[in-house]
């Protein structure tokens, strides 16, 4: 059973975080989107850039769009992205 | 019909091929949008754009475009839906986007046309990263596609008349 | 650019034409009518049709499109327009009439296109003579073909937006 | 110098009035389109018919749109058709 949680950035969100994808094993206080994003923040460095302005941050937990008090788990795919803007 | 691709399309084809054999199809509505060489995304705008990469979420892009058609559908009496969306490295006059609905009456198949571009233009997952002469800039969301959106989300009757 | 011809016309191929080399267009709206196999116009409908005649009045009936597209240009921020319609004797399936819209911004392709076929739908002087197993048989004009050309009228600058 | 008017029929107008297109010569009351109307229909037979329920009568003058009211003259080109139903 895995432990670990997938993550994926896109567009600035991904050259600001300087990551595209990665496998992360967050504490057990993570239960929330929000918790997550306080505790990437904490990481510092590019992930407090990337979410120096939550408002503009769009996310997604397995594929569906959700707010940032959505839970978290385990196994979950979590992707950060801005607002979208293709057609 | 949903379809996530790099290469570009045969317009006239995939038009021709929506309809053919149905002769219940009454209308046929379709809208391409195509790379503009001046920038229109947020802000001052009117910088020239050599070429645009489009980013996009894999998976969930599919899954956004098959629920927008899906939503079409359901609220129209539609024959055939069609969305393409391309990704990856893309020129001024180049295709992005084909969206199309056809149906018995020509006013079910221009809402749905004009619904499926509107939410696509802010629920499906692709960004555009314009390469212009001073780098690459994201180009933002506009508040204008929102509204565009919002049209559509009194009630599914309201529209369908 | 406006057409009256019997012929058929290739799809792909005209909307192609509109677009070819203009790097400003952002958004390319078209609309085709096609000969439905069922019986739509007032009644009951429902009957089944073989094919159909399209009568139309030579000279007013360019005189008539011209129109239409020369105040769809006045509306909106146009770089392209386009009205194909045929005539003669048609099958279900075949493509009856073509309207087109190629702009900067899509809202402004849309709402050209729409306005297009709904003017078109009362003022271009064409009749559809249906051919029904009970013999010849003129379409009725529809009512809600009148109320969709009158959204457009109350002021130029409603829908432009 | 014409005196003539060129009077044109479409569809199932065409089919009543049994012409599609002809060339008259109209009395010298005949100014308005109604009164070219009165005219025909005095005819009898097919105009008669044709011109049953005059609401339903579309009219162009020289090819444009015009009311019941609008004057006709010698040269003029005047169309007689139902509603269209192109497109």
């Amino acid at each position: 059973m895995t432990t670990s949680m997938k993550l994926l950035y896109f567009a600035w969100l991904r050259e600001k975080a300087g990551v595209g994808e990665e496998d992360i094993q967050p504490p057990a206080g993570v239960a929330t989107v929000a918790q997550l994003v306080d505790w990437l923040v904490a990481r510092g460095g590019g992930y407090a850039e990337a979410f120096g302005d939550r408002k503009v941050v769009r996310v997604a937990v397995n594929q569906e769009y959700v707010s940032l008090d959505h839970p978290v788990a385990a196994g979950d795919e979590v992707a950060f992205f801005p607002p979208v803007t293709g057609g | 019909m949903i379809r996530v691709q790099k290469e570009d399309f045969d317009l006239g084809a995939e038009l021709k091929a929506l309809t053919a054999g149905n002769h219940a199809v009454g209308g046929l509505c379709s809208f391409v949008g195509l790379v503009r060489d001046v920038s229109g995304g947020g802000g001052a705008g009117g910088e020239t754009v050599g070429a645009m990469t489009l980013e996009h979420y894999p998976g969930m892009t599919e899954k956004e475009l098959s629920r927008i058609e899906a939503e079409a559908r359901e609220r129209w009496p539609l024959d055939a839906t069609l969305i393409i969306h391309r990704y990856g490295r893309l020129e001024p006059g180049d295709q992005i986007v084909l969206v199309a609905a056809a149906s018995a009456h020509r006013e079910a198949a221009f809402e749905a046309c004009h619904f499926l571009i509107d939410f696509l233009k802010t629920k499906a997952p692709f960004w555009k990263l314009e390469n212009t002469p001073g780098g690459g800039q994201w180009v933002d969301a506009r508040s204008t596609d929102a509204a565009a959106a919002a049209r559509w989300t009194p009630s599914p009757g309201k529209a369908a008349e």
